[in-house]
Parts: structure tokens; C-alpha cells; sequence
């Protein structure tokens, strides 16, 4: 048991180090490279905690979307960035380090006193599961108990992407998102992009499937495929479609749509919105899933692509 | 078997946290990356090592997932030192 | 037969670990970018690959045993091509200084 | 001390950590990262406490998991949209910090 706890403390050490990195790094490229490897180690700490539907989302968002997002930023940014040399005064800095010590002191705290008999809806989860036809008890919660959340969560993914396209300058409206900078590469990198996605493609419908019963689920699996689709336009093997373009404005949308149009059904027929009659939920929930699937890798994409912007070339 | 194979995942974590120091130290772009890679790579076995002795098949989905995104966000670094590169030496041999 | 397969799995697990220090080694202390790419490469195929292989025989279906082949050819495939582009930056990084 | 207690600690730690990156750095990039820390030790204290809810053959409560997962996704989403206004800043000359420059050469922007 001592063994399994200086492994915890190692991972918790590594945790916080990466942390206080991407904090005090001078240069942000070397910080978000901070982050990235933070990402990948607080997935590890999930995976101690026993989470892994959540270890698997914070593997794929954390250290990959997210990474890829600000690892992009602070490649632009860097020479404004450069220019600025000023920080706070000492004085300051000590008085924002005591207060965030207080904040954290108090958290820990509350850490230490929780309740010895903790609350838990395991029990009820669980109970409940069946009636769903699903077998993992997180997802059951996602897509049945608490869809509600799922659907907002899914209107929030689409409404961020309707900010950032928002943000295009005028003349690259119902342009293309352009994807980094053009990256002067020879075969190496679309060798890489023609050979990776078919592996991407399978493992991320895998693990969509699997996660009816076992950890995973559509929004891992289309992180996933959100990557692999990133990797083809990062390597110049295909475009990035014109925002005005009608499908990509259906599919952004035909996630929500589905389930929501589901959700409706279900006040006839199950008696509540978002309610599915007993003996079809496995097949609507994953009826709802597979369109949402879609949906999110498409959104997660275009996210970190970036708004469109005008294009010199042709 | 089950200690040996935890003990093993934590000597792989441990010395790839010896290479975290090129991380912090560089001194390029280059450096930085190569050690993140390795930390994924690492991530990678130690996820299966601890995956395999504690009989947990998720842990696997989580490694696989792991080897798939390490790489798409390696080659997000890679292209975000060489923009960096382009920004200060303008085009020495793109075509 | 159990113990033979075990030890087979101490074997090449221990020795995938010797590959991993070795690279870590090699990343600390050798002079420059490219001699560090060269240290990390080995530490990232032949270290992984040694520990999948160890690791296959205590695989307990064949699904698992086919991800962890899966795993090592996805971070072989990773690693050829992330070394080739990191080669690219430090050289173009070593001729510009 | 328990595993459970001792990364409990550490979402404390990180939300210290993320919270002071946010307050004293001025550049606008690294603000968004240290929102980031901030909001990944608030969901790893769910984990904690879902941790400590294992009850019916589970390993944790289910909830507060599910909860976090749909947080990192807003998150996400949060994240690119801060992202994307930054590089619009940027772009349209509006800098990608905080500081008051002393002479920019060409940039003028009003007091904040």
C-alpha cells in the first residue's frame, strides 16, 4: 500500500511541477509545451482516481485539442509577446502569492474535513442503469439521467464555434478557417497524415461503441476523429471547407437537432422531454450518438481551426 | 508479477521525469519537444505496464489514445517551432 | 511453463526500462539537438517495443494483446516521422546560429 | 494519508497555482492557461469527491465524473473562444497583453 501511495506522490509531484512550469515559464511557447505534458500527467491521475471515461476525455481535450490550440496562438503571439518585459511589482507579486496560499490553504482544508461517510448517487445510478440497456454507468448518467446537461453542452460547443467564426475579419467571411501557417513539408508529414487516420478512424468509432458498456463514449471517440481530420488539413491533403458551405452548416447543427427532435418524442411517448420509452433507449441513445458524434469532431475541428480568414492565394 | 509490473511503471515515469529537466531547461525548441515526446511515450508505457497488472483493459483504450493524440500534438509543436523559425529567418528553404 | 513466461516478461520489461534510462540519459547529457534525437528515438521504439513485447504474454484476451501491438505500431509510426521533423527545426535552428 | 486525500491536495494546489499565473501575468495567453489550471484543480476535487462516493461495486460516484466531463468540454469550448478573441486583438492592433506599452511603435490603444 505505501508502494501505491510514493507512486501517487510521484505523479502528484509531477503534476504540480508541469503546473508551476506552464505558470512561470518566461517564454508561453514554453509554457503551453508545460501544459501539454500537465495534461498528460493529470490523465494519469485520473486513471489512479478509478475515472477513466474521464481520464480518456482529458487525454484527448487536455493534452491534445487544447495543446494544439494554444501551441498555435503562442507560435503567433510570439514576437508582440517578446516586446513585453515589465511584471508586476515584487510587492504585488507577494500579496497575489499570499492570497492564492489563503485560497489554497482553504481548500485543502475543506479537503481534509470532508465528511467521513461521503454522499454518493452511485447506488441510485446504478439502480437505474438498466433501464437504459447501458452498461457503463457514466455514460447512463451523460445520455439519460442528466441529458439535459449533454444537450446544453452540445448548444455551448455550437454556439462557441458561432463566436469564433464571428471573429473573422470582413473580407474572409464565408472564407476558409486557414490552419496554422502553410508548413513547407514533403512527404514526411503526409506520410504520416495518410497512414495514421484509418488507425484514428477505428479507434475513435470503437471507442463511441464501446463506451455504451465500457469507459469511452462519442465525445472521446470524436475528439479522436476531430484530430485525425486536423492531422489531413494540417499535411495540405484536403481544405478546410467555406463556412458558408450548407452541409457544414446542417452537420454543425444536426447533433443538437437529433437530439433534441428525440427529446420531443419522448413527451409523447415516454411521458417527459429527453425521456426514452423503456425498451428502445440503448438503440435511441446510440440513434442520438452517432449524428452527435459527428457533430462534436466536426466542432472540436473547426474550434481549433480557427475563424476563416481572407486567403492571398488562390 | 503485479508489483514487478507497478514497480516497472514507476521506474518508467520516474526517469522520464528525469527528462522533464529538458523541458524546463531547453535550451531550443527542439529540445522541449523531444522531451515532451518522451513523456508521452513514457505516458504511454506506463499506462499499459499498470494498465495490465491491475487487469484494468481501459487503461489500454487510454494508451491508445494517448500514442494518437501524442503525435497529432507533436506535430502541432513541431509546427509552431518552425513558424517561429520562419518568423525570424524568412523563408531560407521552403520552396 | 508459467514461470518461464514470466520470466520472459521480467526479461524484456526490465530491459524496455534500460532503453528508457538510456534515452533519458542520452537527453540529458549529450551536446547537442541532433545527438539528442538520435538517444530519444531509441528509448522511444526499441524501450516500448520491448515492454509491449513483454507484455504480450500476460495479455489476457487476444484483443488486448492486438491493442498492445496496435499501441507500439502507432508510436512507431508517431515517433519516424515527429524525429524526421524535429531533425528539420534543430538543423534549420543549428545553420541560422 | 489516503491517495484520494493526497490528490485532493494537489486540485487545492492547482487552483493556487492556476489563480496566481492569473492574477500577475499580463500577458493575455498566459491568463488562459492559468484559467485552465484553475479549472482542471476544481474537477480533479469532483474526482476526489466521486472518488470517495464509490459505492455499489463502482469505483466512484458516476455524477460528479459525468459532470466533469461535460465541464472539460465547456471548458474547451470557452478556451478556443478566448483563444480566437486574443488573436483578433492581436490582429487588429489591440496588442496581447495588459501592459501599457511605453512606446509601441504605430500601436495606440486606449487605457484599459
Amino acid at each position: 500500500m505505501s508502494f501505491e501511495l510514493s507512486y501517487e506522490l510521484l505523479v502528484g509531484l509531477l503534476v504540480l511541477t508541469a503546473a508551476a512550469w506552464s505558470v512561470a515559464a518566461r517564454d508561453t511557447y514554453s509554457a503551453t509545451v508545460g501544459f501539454v505534458s500537465y495534461g498528460l500527467l493529470i490523465a494519469i491521475m485520473w486513471m489512479q482516481l478509478q475515472a477513466f471515461d474521464v481520464a480518456l476525455a482529458e487525454v484527448a481535450i487536455g493534452s491534445g485539442l487544447t495543446g494544439l490550440l494554444l501551441l498555435s496562438a503562442a507560435a503567433r503571439l510570439r514576437a508582440a509577446e517578446a516586446r513585453v518585459t515589465s511584471r508586476p511589482p515584487v510587492m504585488l507579486r507577494i500579496v497575489a502569492a499570499l492570497a492564492c496560499t489563503a485560497v489554497s490553504v482553504s481548500i485543502a482544508a475543506t479537503v481534509l474535513r470532508l465528511p467521513e461517510s461521503a454522499p454518493s448517487l452511485a447506488g441510485a445510478a446504478v439502480g437505474a442503469l438498466p433501464a437504459t440497456g447501458l452498461g457503463n454507468p457514466v455514460n447512463g448518467v451523460l445520455m439519460a439521467f442528466r441529458a439535459f446537461d449533454t444537450l446544453l453542452e452540445k448548444v455551448v460547443l455550437v454556439l462557441s464555434l458561432v463566436g469564433v467564426w464571428s471573429l473573422a475579419p470582413e473580407p474572409g467571411w464565408s472564407g476558409r478557417p486557414r490552419l496554422l501557417h502553410p508548413f513547407a513539408d514533403d512527404g514526411v508529414l503526409r506520410f504520416l497524415a495518410r497512414t495514421l487516420p484509418p488507425i484514428g478512424l477505428l479507434f475513435g468509432a470503437h471507442l463511441m461503441w464501446n463506451g455504451a458498456d465500457e469507459p469511452g463514449g462519442a465525445f472521446q471517440g470524436a475528439t479522436v476523429l476531430a484530430a485525425m481530420w486536423l492531422l489531413v488539413l494540417m499535411a495540405g491533403l484536403g481544405e478546410a471547407p467555406r463556412i458558408r458551405e450548407r452541409w457544414l452548416r446542417v452537420a454543425v447543427v444536426a447533433g443538437p437537432m437529433t437530439f433534441i427532435t428525440v427529446g420531443l418524442a419522448g413527451i409523447g411517448v415516454a411521458g417527459a422531454f429527453l425521456a426514452y420509452p423503456e425498451p428502445h433507449a440503448k438503440s435511441l441513445i446510440l440513434f442520438v450518438e452517432l449524428p452527435m458524434m459527428l457533430t462534436i469532431a466536426l466542432v472540436l475541428a473547426l474550434l481549433v481551426a480557427g475563424p476563416p480568414e481572407p486567403t492571398a492565394g488562390p | 508479477m503485479t508489483e514487478f509490473l507497478l514497480a516497472a511503471a514507476g521506474a518508467v515515469m520516474f526517469t522520464v521525469v528525469l527528462g522533464m529537466v529538458r523541458i524546463l531547461r531547453g535550451p531550443g525548441d527542439a529540445d522541449r519537444v523531444m522531451a515532451a515526446q518522451l513523456l508521452g511515450t513514457g505516458g504511454v508505457a506506463a499506462l499499459l505496464l499498470s494498465g495490465i497488472a491491475r487487469g484494468r483493459p481501459a487503461s489500454l483504450d487510454l494508451a491508445l489514445t494517448l500514442a494518437v493524440l501524442a503525435a497529432f500534438a507533436s506535430i502541432g509543436f513541431v509546427k509552431g517551432a518552425a513558424m517561429g523559425q520562419d518568423k525570424s529567418a524568412e523563408g531560407d528553404d521552403d520552396p | 511453463m508459467s514461470a518461464l513466461v514470466d520470466l520472459f516478461t521480467v526479461a524484456a520489461v526490465s530491459a524496455g526500462i534500460l532503453f528508457f534510462l538510456a534515452g533519458v540519459v542520452g537527453l540529458l547529457r549529450f551536446p547537442d539537438a541532433l545527438t539528442r534525437l538520435h538517444a530519444l528515438t531509441k528509448a522511444d521504439n526499441v524501450g516500448l517495443g520491448l515492454i509491449v513485447a513483454g507484455l504480450l504474454p500476460q495479455a489476457s484476451s487476444l484483443l488486448e494483446a492486438l491493442k498492445l501491438v496496435l499501441v507500439w505500431l502507432t508510436v512507431l509510426l508517431a515517433g519516424a516521422t515527429v524525429g524526421q521533423l524535429i531533425a528539420r527545426v534543430a538543423r534549420r535552428a543549428g545553420t541560422r546560429t | 494519508m489516503s491517495p484520494t486525500t493526497l490528490f485532493g491536495l494537489c486540485g487545492a494546489a492547482l487552483v493556487g497555482i492556476g489563480l496566481y499565473g492569473l492574477l500577475t501575468d499580463s500577458r493575455l495567453l498566459r491568463k488562459i492557461i492559468a484559467f485552465n489550471l484553475v479549472g482542471s484543480g476544481v474537477f480533479l476535487l469532483f474526482g476526489v469527491i466521486a472518488r470517495r462516493g464509490a459505492a455499489a461495486e463502482l469505483f466512484g460516484d458516476p455524477v460528479p465524473q459525468a459532470l466533469v466531463i461535460t465541464g472539460i468540454v465547456v471548458a474547451f469550448s470557452a478556451t478556443a473562444l478566448a483563444v480566437a478573441l486574443l488573436l483578433r486583438l492581436h490582429e487588429a492592433g489591440g496588442g496581447a497583453t495588459f501592459d501599457t506599452p511605453a512606446d509601441e511603435a504605430g500601436v495606440k490603444r486606449p487605457d484599459p
